[in-house]
């Protein structure tokens, strides 16, 4: 019985402590995957159409109730405690190489950030953001590290398939040539011959829409 | 070309480069690394505090500058061997590349606290059950005794494995400044008058010829070596005008090898 | 506005652990208790007309949100088939830091653990293993946690002091001083001194208002 199955919904999603697998209410309530996310999109509409001030969405894998984002004010009052400082973007940009590159050692993300990247690791560790997934099988067998459900919760994904894709930051042809530029400044003065330029990137058109307007962005002008 | 650093953007290992070659569009070996530490100073005095990582950050990307400014000091007759220029330019990709790959996470980093902020709008439902279920959870302790408590205690409060600082990334410094100026202090003397290359010609690594010219700069400083250069890209001398004794202050040397 | 704190009211009820206080929803929604009590009224008929999966009921004082009880099958079969009945050795340690420090704070549990402990601490709380105890007088009045009844029923011990000592494992310097001035008096006197003077174990209520929080104390979002 659909109404059955779909306030059934409502019910286990009252109680779950944690997002609630599509295969577990599929299971409880004797419908289809298919059918608990078709019910699933009913019930948010219809908690739209009645201007409800919670939500269901799909984070980590699995559905749950949240108050709707237009309400915040009203739960930063509410929340004090629990609630998690902001990433530094010290750490946004190591959690971002972990995420894109994961499983990846300590020493792979610092050989990218240019920098020790330990205490930054550390924090992102004990926040939750990412944990240990195993080990490398070469010399020393470093740490592998990977993002958990944790972070996914926080960035509103459901799962890292959900990342934007990792190309469309690439930088573009334009700004690839800029910092070549840059770096071959000294072959303007010297009698050297002019080396072939870098084959640039692939242009993504997509590459400068998917990029949020930073307030300082170097590269665009 | 105007130059500006406006330091609280040094945010990164390679921001400063960034901003140098995008923004500021200036011939990288133009770059004046007084203006930079100058910069750097008053910043540091205007946050009254040391940030270590700031700090770090802001070392890693002088030592980047300085390592290709010094392959531009560094004699020159236009006769370079075909291989060290194959690997100046396999360096200067390799560093395109690191700028590239640094600029791609920045940018993904910055979309990434895009999501954060915008989830974090949203508060979840922890739930849990309601008591009249209770009873019908299977109990959790179920064959767990005391003493099990407490072997889990002593493995949560054992001392943790200290983490250890990977500085594997970083060159290996082989001599220090201070160790090539007592070394030039001690054949100087005796030779008189050298030409760079000659007091260089046994050094088989750049960073030690770097290390060797900084050395000479630091003599220089301390008025105990004369140096001329005859004329541009021309060979540079090294006289020693102190006494025969060296009677510099080794303790005046700056550490450049942090 | 009316329907503006309605909705802050259905948002803050999704999100309390606890049920809410009248008073303390009329403060952040900036209405009268009496509004509140009139809100929540058309709230549960507008549930009730929608044929919602879920109701809100007046419990201890205050509102909540709990699953409607007609679909009772459906969470007795949640509780059965889908919950885990074993305790994580992450459970369990974080069981056994509360058992032998409280009371404590969750910040300090994980500053012990050097992980976030929130989800886990829900569990043991929602599992009725710890119970709130009281609130640390320090900045921020953390709650504080000990354990319950039902914890040492299920251990079958009488009370916390029943807990194996652990103190055998490690001594208080005051134990080690105490120790070797017995040493040193014995040795005086005759040279074979037994000394084997029992370690008391080392919970000790003053350790915990000692310990500063972490500085930055990790939590939900």
């Amino acid at each position: 019985m659909e109404d059955e199955a779909k306030r059934a919904i409502e019910a286990i999603l009252m109680v779950t402590e944690h997002p609630a697998d599509p295969a577990l209410l599929a299971q409880l309530t004797e419908v289809s995957i298919d059918e608990v996310a078709r019910l699933v999109g009913e019930l948010r509409a219809e908690y739209e159409a009645d201007n409800r001030g919670f939500v269901i969405v799909e984070v980590a894998g699995g559905y749950r109730f949240q108050s709707h984002p237009d309400l915040a004010p009203y739960l930063e009052r509410y929340v004090l405690e629990g609630q998690t400082a902001r990433l530094s973007s010290a750490g946004l940009e190591t959690l971002a190489i972990v995420a894109y590159k994961q499983p990846i050692s300590r020493a792979q993300v610092a050989a990218i950030r240019g920098v020790n990247v330990d205490g930054v690791m550390r924090t992102l560790e004990q926040r939750g953001y990412i944990a240990q997934v195993g080990r490398e099988p070469g010399p020393g067998n470093p740490i592998l590290f990977g993002t958990t459900p944790r972070f996914l919760e926080a960035l509103g994904l459901s799962s890292v398939d959900d990342l934007p894709p990792l190309a469309s930051f690439v930088p573009g042809a334009d700004v690839v040539e800029q910092l070549e530029a840059g770096l071959r400044a000294d072959a303007a003065v010297e009698p050297e011959p002019e080396p072939e330029p870098e084959p640039e990137p692939e242009p993504d058109p997509d590459a400068h829409q998917a990029r949020t307007d930073p307030p300082d962005e170097p590269g665009d002008q | 070309m105007g130059y500006h650093v406006h330091t609280p953007v040094f945010d990164g290992p390679f921001d400063l480069l960034l901003h140098l070659i995008l923004r500021e569009q200036v011939d990288l070996y133009e770059v004046s690394l007084a203006e930079i530490v100058d910069a750097y100073l008053s910043e540091i005095e205007r946050l009254e505090q040391m940030n270590l990582e700031f700090s770090t950050e802001f070392l890693l990307i002088a030592a980047t500058l300085v390592e290709l400014k010094t392959r531009r000091l560094l004699p020159d007759d236009g006769t370079v061997d075909l291989d060290d220029e194959l690997a100046l330019w396999e360096e200067r990709d390799l560093l395109l590349s690191r700028l590239v790959e640094c600029k791609t996470f920045k940018d993904a980093a910055r979309v990434l606290g895009g999501l954060s902020a915008n989830a974090g709008l949203s508060y979840p439902r922890h739930g849990g059950l309601e008591e009249r279920y209770l009873g019908l959870v299977p109990d959790l302790l179920e064959g767990v005794d005391a003493s099990e408590l407490r072997t889990a205690f002593l493995r949560a409060t054992a001392p943790k494995p200290v983490p250890t600082v990977d500085l594997s990334h970083l060159h290996a410094v082989r001599i220090t400044v201070a160790d090539a100026v007592a070394e030039l202090a001690d054949e100087l003397p005796r030779a008189g008058r050298l030409s760079f290359r000659e007091l260089t010609s046994s050094l088989v690594e750049r960073l030690e010829v770097v290390v060797r010219f900084l050395a000479v700069l630091e003599l220089f400083k301390q008025g105990l070596v004369d140096i001329e250069q005859a004329q541009a890209f021309g060979d540079i001398h090294i006289s020693w005008i102190g006494s025969t004794q060296f009677d510099g202050d080794l303790e005046l040397v700056d550490a450049y090898d942090g």
